[in-house]
């Protein structure tokens, strides 16, 4: 069953039409990887999904129910996590905290005033974002500040974040982008080892082929604001047209 | 009132008091010993051989430096009571109460405090003199908004307010009180002084255009002002009222010539006159012909600091002062007053210095009549009180309302002055009668004296 | 009619005034990305540069006139002034009627000096701090400026004349076909809009014609690409600092016939510039001045009595109120960037 | 009552409180008649207002140390607690109570209209929206509101107001200006003692406004702590990264401004309660500019920084600007003659009249050499003292902790 459905979505920005008639559909529990030369209106599309932009034309149905015209937060409480292509934490706060905003973001909703009561007490809270930390074998940082974690560190920390959320649907933006090979294979294997265990749907805008090949079960290739093919991987390497959008043509 | 006081006497607690029982207990304990202020009959009794007063004036602020000038006399009169110096007015005072020994055989002190011409800083100031230093009086005041403040802080604490520098008709109407003293004049009597000088000086035929202050004082100075001009046959063609601190005066000046009105009246004070004054001039407003007769321009309300801020522009243009040092021509107090503060300053008094002298010599003349500093005492023998050899000629506190009734002197800006210290002239004193009015006018009417309060 | 007239005249004067303090500071919140609370005081700096120059033309020695006495009744102590012994009288009385003038030349040395020094010794170290530091630390060095300059001057408003001729005003009105005295101008109004169109004119095309204006205008939009490119970015803007001084001063200078000079002239119009500028639109220099005219207009015509009588108040309330609205229906001000001083 | 609260929070709050309690004690080091008295700060008028004011800047801080919104346009809130405060006394009682509550519910309704409207925007574009507010506010009170607010003289208590609970309960005094009071404790009664030439002065206004003062400190300490207070310094860091993290930082921003707004007007309330006059001037730019100063001062985002930055100008704006050449050359009196006069020469631009220039060179020093503020000093001698101490325990204030 689709969980992700995208029908016939336009946007425009002044003279440039940036998505033309995009068509897609995310199964629920696949990983499914977007994937396009530079321009070809993937971050659009991931924008679109996220709230940050609304669609000139078009739905976006998740769940069964529209995103279009929601806020970022409000597509966020039905269950659908964004990692950023620069990891976006709070530097200013600990690691731990961060992971803990996520968590009461999970349990309150979209705003509770709660003053009185201190993040002390809140046990089930700590509980649940150590847990995640440990996961990904972060809670020897809990306690640092987020601002002095490595870059990798800041994407895993971003990750918790979202995993902590429990979502349902998993938005990564070039999770690997300007890693060296060994951390862009651990985190191949450390997405590999979340979806099997936690059996997340993601949707995985990326570059690196290495990556894309390695994790997506599915595989959408857009060009020039709209989807050219969208197959599984084994089809998708010796498509003529991929090869075409990628290597020459349009310059 | 009957159940508070119970329960005060329970907790042992007087207003602004002491623990009676305290003395008990350290009487008990062989050391440290515990000293209890001994129980006074009224805020801050003097007990040792030194009185403190309380000089309250602007030191930072638009009016910083009226409030040093004020500070000057301050200490000027402090030297004087104390019988140094040369005794300035108080060889021409009628009361020869004050021997040059202080006050009640005790020495004068002082403390000083910025009011920052605002009403809170300058009760925040008056009170830590009252609470702090121990202040039996407090003097000072730089606009009528702060002394109305003062006054009414003093009346509850328990203390005298000798006013210095107030204007506004409230200071001894709507809001008088009966522990404040007003030696200044007042919006009311400036009118009454300028409305016939005006007429005689401009002719009855007159049409005057209002520019005012937004703010209390602006509004009683441009109601006394057109009262009394329209009592001269003049017609008020229009009265705008401008924000306090404008700075840039010039869209309520240029439509001014327009509007058929031959006399611009500024009924602003301080940095708010020194610009719109200069910016008037600067239209060229007085080199028009308006009506068949020259423009005119009055500033009812002139300070010596302000001509010199406007400096030429104030050329000519009529106004009233409570004092001003060319007095001394032909009279021999306000002679003696600018020579003592002329030989310890160099440059002669504002009317700011000698109302703030003024003020302190009668509050321990009072005293030293009285026979105690008691507040109800002093209040008593100030009121009603007539004095002269102050610089102003016969002068009464009156009673029913602590303003001072005297001559007021209509000033004009000197055509050709030798310094900046005879930027005004006199031009004319209008006699007490034709400035006084019943304690009930219009102009006053509302607020009451109150009582006595001896605080504790 | 004529009255609408005449206020847009005044407004346009006011908005020059407006527009020049706010160009200056909206030249260091564009290139420096300082919050200078300090701006205020190198206005005022400005006035007081004209204060001095007329206190130097008019030094003067004393000789003794018997004839007359002073308020002692010592002898009389009469001034001359030295400009006048030494050129005359003639020459010497026009050298002090002309004082703003030539304080203008003077001013600008001056607080080229002061800009630099506020640069090198103190905002510099600045630039890396929180707005909340340097806001702080500018209004720190706002209080002492303003301090040193009570200490000398006094708090007392000091009378700067505009050069006599200059006195009286223009009557627009009878070229328009308006009765006598309908729409009158001073003339020393005349000059300073002129004055300051010139200013304006002349930052705007030093920053778009010079190679220096075009580097700084780079380094305002992307200060770390301009950096890589190895141009010695900071260098530059110390001088983009020393030019807001400069513009603030002159501003100060001839606003003081207008304005007497006094210690806390600064601290008043401080309030007013930020607003003009961030109505303006952060870091938009045309945004700065097209906002000093509107806000200026805006006040004069507020200030008409029929207005006032209509609404009590709205003379007190109409630049905040003017900011309000339009801060709400555009969110950056009138040109204003994104993503400056946004957070 | 500490629940929830770590070792260190509860040692900090035990120490505001102690020497809260005992200020009249520890302000007052110098007997009334030395030289150096001028320097006692132990009187009920300071006392007050520094505990006032500090209440004034923890609420602040709440604002701008854990958002990073920078209000400049607090002092309004502050003010109108006022206004509210001295027209509860006209018409209902002299009891304080009814007039803080006042004081709070009007300022947080006005601060809930001004912050709905000015927190559409950030940055600077925030910080002008409010100021223009505040601006308005103090000009239209001190002009053409006049009827309400009593414009430039600023509103006052007078024998002839209704104070319609007063007159049924027989309380109404008739022949004077009746004080505020607690159920009958006058703001204005003080206790005092001589003890070795030193005189305290035991207030009940001061022990009130401290009373309220403690409350609010720990308020603030359990928000500091507390998911609400992480939320806020969550929109500070990051506010996009909040907004895809399911949270909608609007009401978290509003409600901080709410909160900051009532704190100002509980101090606004307070005021009037210890001093029953509301002035204009209370809601004029340079008073919203001072408590940006205060907590700048003291420390941003710090519990403790924003009352020590309360403290400092307060200290300073009151007692230097009562010392005089008279007390100056009380002070050099022990110099020769020539170097007297020449001390108090160098010295008085400073004092007096000088008071701001002290304070301005204060703000660039600090500023220069502490760039966390107050809080930082305090931390620095601390650590330094714990060193000498030769103790591995980490210093008191370093438990300040706050956030960013």
């Amino acid at each position: 069953m689709a969980i992700l459905e995208i029908r016939g979505v336009g946007k425009r920005f002044g003279g440039l039409q940036a998505l033309r008639d995009v068509n897609l559909s995310v199964e629920e529990g696949h990983v499914h990887a977007i994937i396009g030369p530079n321009g070809a209106g993937k971050s659009t599309l991931l924008n679109c999904l996220v709230g940050k932009l609304v669609p000139d034309e078009g739905t976006v149905v998740f769940d069964g129910r529209s995103l279009l015209g929601r806020k970022p937060w409000e597509i966020n409480q039905m269950g659908i996590s964004r990692v950023f292509q620069t990891p976006e934490i709070y530097s200013e706060l600990t690691v731990l905290e961060n992971v803990m905003i996520a968590c009461l973001a999970r349990r309150d909703g979209v705003f509770r005033l709660e003053a009185w009561k201190t993040l002390a007490e809140e046990d089930d809270i700590r509980g649940k974002a150590m847990q995640v930390l440990a996961d990904l074998k972060m809670e020897d940082k809990a306690d640092a500040h987020s601002a002095a974690l490595s870059r990798g560190d800041k994407r895993r920390l971003e990750l918790a974040m979202c995993l902590s959320q429990e979502p349902r649907l998993l938005l990564l933006d070039e999770p690997t982008a300007g890693m060296a090979r060994a951390d862009t294979n651990r985190t191949i294997e450390l997405l590999k080892e979340i979806q099997e265990r936690l059996g997340i749907t993601m949707v995985i805008i990326e570059h690196d082929m290495h990556v894309v090949f390695s994790l997506a079960e599915r595989i959408t290739v857009m060009a020039q604001g709209t989807v050219l093919v969208e197959d599984v991987p084994e089809r998708i390497r010796g498509n003529p047209k991929v090869q075409e959008a990628y290597l020459g043509g349009h310059g | 009132m009957d159940t508070r006081e119970d329960i005060m006497t329970k907790l042992h607690l007087t207003r602004r008091g002491v623990i009676k029982a305290g003395a008990a207990t350290g009487a008990g304990l062989a050391m440290p010993t515990i000293f209890v202020k001994g129980a006074a009959a009224y805020t801050n009794e003097p007990k040792g051989s030194e009185v403190v007063f309380g000089f309250n004036v602007p030191q930072t602020g638009a009016y910083a430096d009226e409030g040093a000038d004020e500070l000057r006399a301050y200490k000027l009169a402090v030297e004087h009571i104390n019988g140094e110096g040369d005794g300035g007015m108080l060889n021409t005072f009628s009361s020869k109460a004050l021997k040059g020994n202080g006050v009640l055989g005790k020495k004068v002190t002082y403390v000083t405090g910025d009011t920052q011409t605002k009403s809170d800083a300058a009760r925040a100031s008056a009170r830590s003199m009252i609470e702090k230093d121990g202040a039996i009086m407090i003097t000072g005041g730089s606009s009528s908004g702060v002394a109305i403040a003062v006054q009414s802080l003093c009346q509850e604490a328990g203390v005298i307010f000798m006013a210095a520098l107030t204007h506004s008709n409230d200071t001894t109407g709507k809001d008088k009180k009966k522990h404040g003293f007003r030696h200044f004049f007042n919006a009311y009597m400036s009118g009454a002084a300028l409305g016939p000088v005006l007429a005689e000086a401009y002719g009855k035929d007159r049409r005057a255009y209002h520019l005012t202050a937004d703010y209390t004082w602006g509004y009683t100075q441009e109601a006394s002002m057109k009262y009394f001009t329209e009592k001269e046959g003049w017609e008020t063609v229009a009265t705008v009222r401008t924000p306090l601190g404008a700075g840039d005066f010039s869209s309520y000046i240029a439509p001014v010539l327009n509007s058929g009105a031959d006399v611009l009246i500024l009924n602003h004070y301080g940095r708010d006159m020194v610009n719109s004054l200069t910016q008037a001039v600067q239209f060229g407003l007085r080199d028009k012909i308006v009506n068949g007769k020259q423009f005119e321009i009055v500033v009812p309300l002139y300070s010596r600091l302000m001509a010199q801020g406007a400096g030429d522009a104030v050329k000519g243009i009529f106004g009233s002062q409570n004092w001003n040092w060319q007095l001394q021509k032909d009279d021999a107090a306000s002679r003696a007053f600018v020579k003592s503060f002329g030989e310890k300053y160099g440059f002669p008094p504002s009317q700011a210095a000698h109302v703030a002298y003024v003020q302190t010599i009668l509050y321990a003349d009072a005293v030293e009549r009285a026979g105690s500093f008691h507040p109800c005492a002093v209040i008593e023998a100030l009121e009603g009180y007539k004095f002269d050899g102050l610089g102003n000629g016969p002068v009464e506190y009156r009673a029913a309302d602590h303003q001072c009734f005297k001559d007021v002197l209509v000033v004009r800006g000197n055509e050709n002055p030798t310094s900046q210290y005879d930027l005004l002239e006199v031009y004319a004193k209008t006699p007490r009668a034709k400035v006084e009015y019943a304690p009930d006018n219009e102009f006053f009417a509302g607020g009451a004296l109150g009582e006595c309060n001896p605080g504790k | 009619m004529d009255a609408i007239i005449l206020q847009i005249l005044n407004g346009l004067d006011k908005g020059s005034a407006y527009a020049l303090i706010a160009l200056g500071l909206t030249i260091i919140f564009g290139t420096l990305g300082v919050v200078n609370f300090a701006h205020g005081a190198l206005f005022m700096l400005g006035a007081f540069v004209a204060v001095t120059v007329r206190r130097i033309l008019t030094l003067s020695f004393e000789t003794i006139d018997p004839t007359r006495k002073d308020f002692l009744g010592n002898p009389l102590k009469v001034k001359t002034t030295y400009v006048e012994h030494w050129f005359g009288p003639d020459a010497g009385q026009w050298l002090i009627d002309w004082s703003v003038p030539i304080a203008v030349i003077a001013a600008i040395p001056v607080m080229a000096l002061v800009g630099l020094a506020m640069e090198r010794g103190l905002v510099r170290h600045f630039y890396k701090r929180s707005h909340a530091d340097q806001i702080l630390v500018t209004f720190g060095l706002a209080i002492v400026i303003q301090e040193i300059i009570k200490y000398f001057f006094g708090a007392n408003p000091i009378p700067v004349p505009a050069p006599e001729i200059f006195r009286g005003s223009f009557d627009f009105g009878v070229l328009l076909g308006f009765p006598e005295n309908a729409i009158i101008y001073p003339y020393w109004r005349l000059v300073y809009f002129a004055f300051a169109a010139l200013v304006i004119g002349g930052v705007f095309a030093f920053l778009q014609f010079t190679t220096f204006g075009m580097v700084v205008r780079a380094g305002m939009a992307d200060r770390e690409t301009v950096t890589i490119l190895g141009i010695d970015i900071d260098r530059r803007f110390s001088i983009m600092f020393a030019l807001a001084a400069i513009v603030a001063g002159i501003a100060g200078v001839m606003y003081a016939p207008i304005n007497s000079p006094n210690y806390h002239m600064g601290m008043d119009y401080l309030v007013l510039s930020f607003v003009v500028v961030v109505v303006g639109g952060m870091g938009s220099l045309p945004g700065a001045v097209l906002a000093g005219f509107l806000l200026g207009i805006l006040e004069s015509i507020a200030s008409m009595k029929a207005l006032i009588d209509l609404v009590p108040g709205i003379n007190q309330v109409i630049i905040y109120l003017v900011a309000i609205v339009i801060l709400l229906i555009r969110p950056r001000g009138l040109m204003g960037r994104k993503g400056v001083m946004e957070d | 009552m500490f629940k929830g609260l770590d070792r260190n929070d509860i040692r900090l709050m035990l120490v505001v409180a102690l020497v809260t309690l005992a200020a009249p004690l520890i302000l007052n080091p110098f007997p009334a008649d030395s030289a150096w008295a001028q320097f006692n700060a132990g009187y009920p008028d300071l006392m007050q207002r520094f505990v006032i004011y500090g209440i004034f800047a923890i609420g602040f801080n709440i604002l701008f140390g854990l958002t990073g919104y920078l209000s400049f346009g607090h002092a309004a809130f502050l003010g109108v607690g006022s206004y509210a405060a001295v027209w509860m006394f006209k018409l209902l009682s002299m009891n304080v109570v009814p007039a803080v509550l006042a004081a709070m519910a009007i300022a947080g309704l006005f601060s809930l209209a001004i912050g709905w409207i000015s927190l559409r925007r950030t940055g600077i574009y925030f910080s002008i929206l409010t100021l223009a507010f505040a601006q308005m506010s103090y000009n239209l009170a001190y002009s053409v509101l006049t009827p309400i607010t009593n414009g430039e003289t600023g509103l006052q208590i007078s024998i002839n107001d209704p104070r319609v609970l007063d007159r049924a309960f027989g309380t109404a005094a008739s022949d004077s200006v009746p004080y505020p009071d607690f159920f009958g404790l006058q703001m204005n009664d003080t206790a005092s003692f001589e003890f070795f030439g030193r005189v305290f002065q035991f207030s009940v206004g001061y022990y009130f406004a401290a009373m309220l003062f403690l409350a609010a400190f720990y308020l603030a300490l359990r928000l500091f702590r507390s998911p609400f207070g992480l939320m806020l310094r969550g929109v500070k860091t990051n506010q996009s990264r909040l907004e895809y993290t399911g949270i909608n930082p609007r009401p978290y921003t509003l409600a901080a401004f709410v909160i900051s707004g009532v704190y100002a007007g509980l101090a606004g309330g307070l005021l009037a309660a210890m001093d029953p006059l509301a002035g204009a001037e209370r809601m004029q730019w340079t008073a919203s500019g001072e408590v940006v100063l205060m907590t700048i001062l003291g420390g941003v985002g710090t519990l403790l920084g924003p009352v020590l930055g309360a403290g400092f100008i307060k200290y300073f704006e009151n007692i230097l600007s009562k010392i005089n050449d008279q007390i100056l050359h009380q002070w050099f009196a022990f110099l020769p003659d020539g170097m007297e006069d020449f001390m108090v020469t160098l010295v008085s631009p400073f004092v007096g009249k000088g008071w701001h220039l002290t304070l301005g060179v204060l703000f660039m020093l600090v500023v220069i050499f502490l760039p966390g503020g107050l809080v930082e000093g305090f931390q620095r001698i601390g650590r330094l003292l714990a060193r000498l101490v030769g103790r591995g325990r980490k210093p008191v204030s370093d438990d300040d902790k706050g956030g960013a």
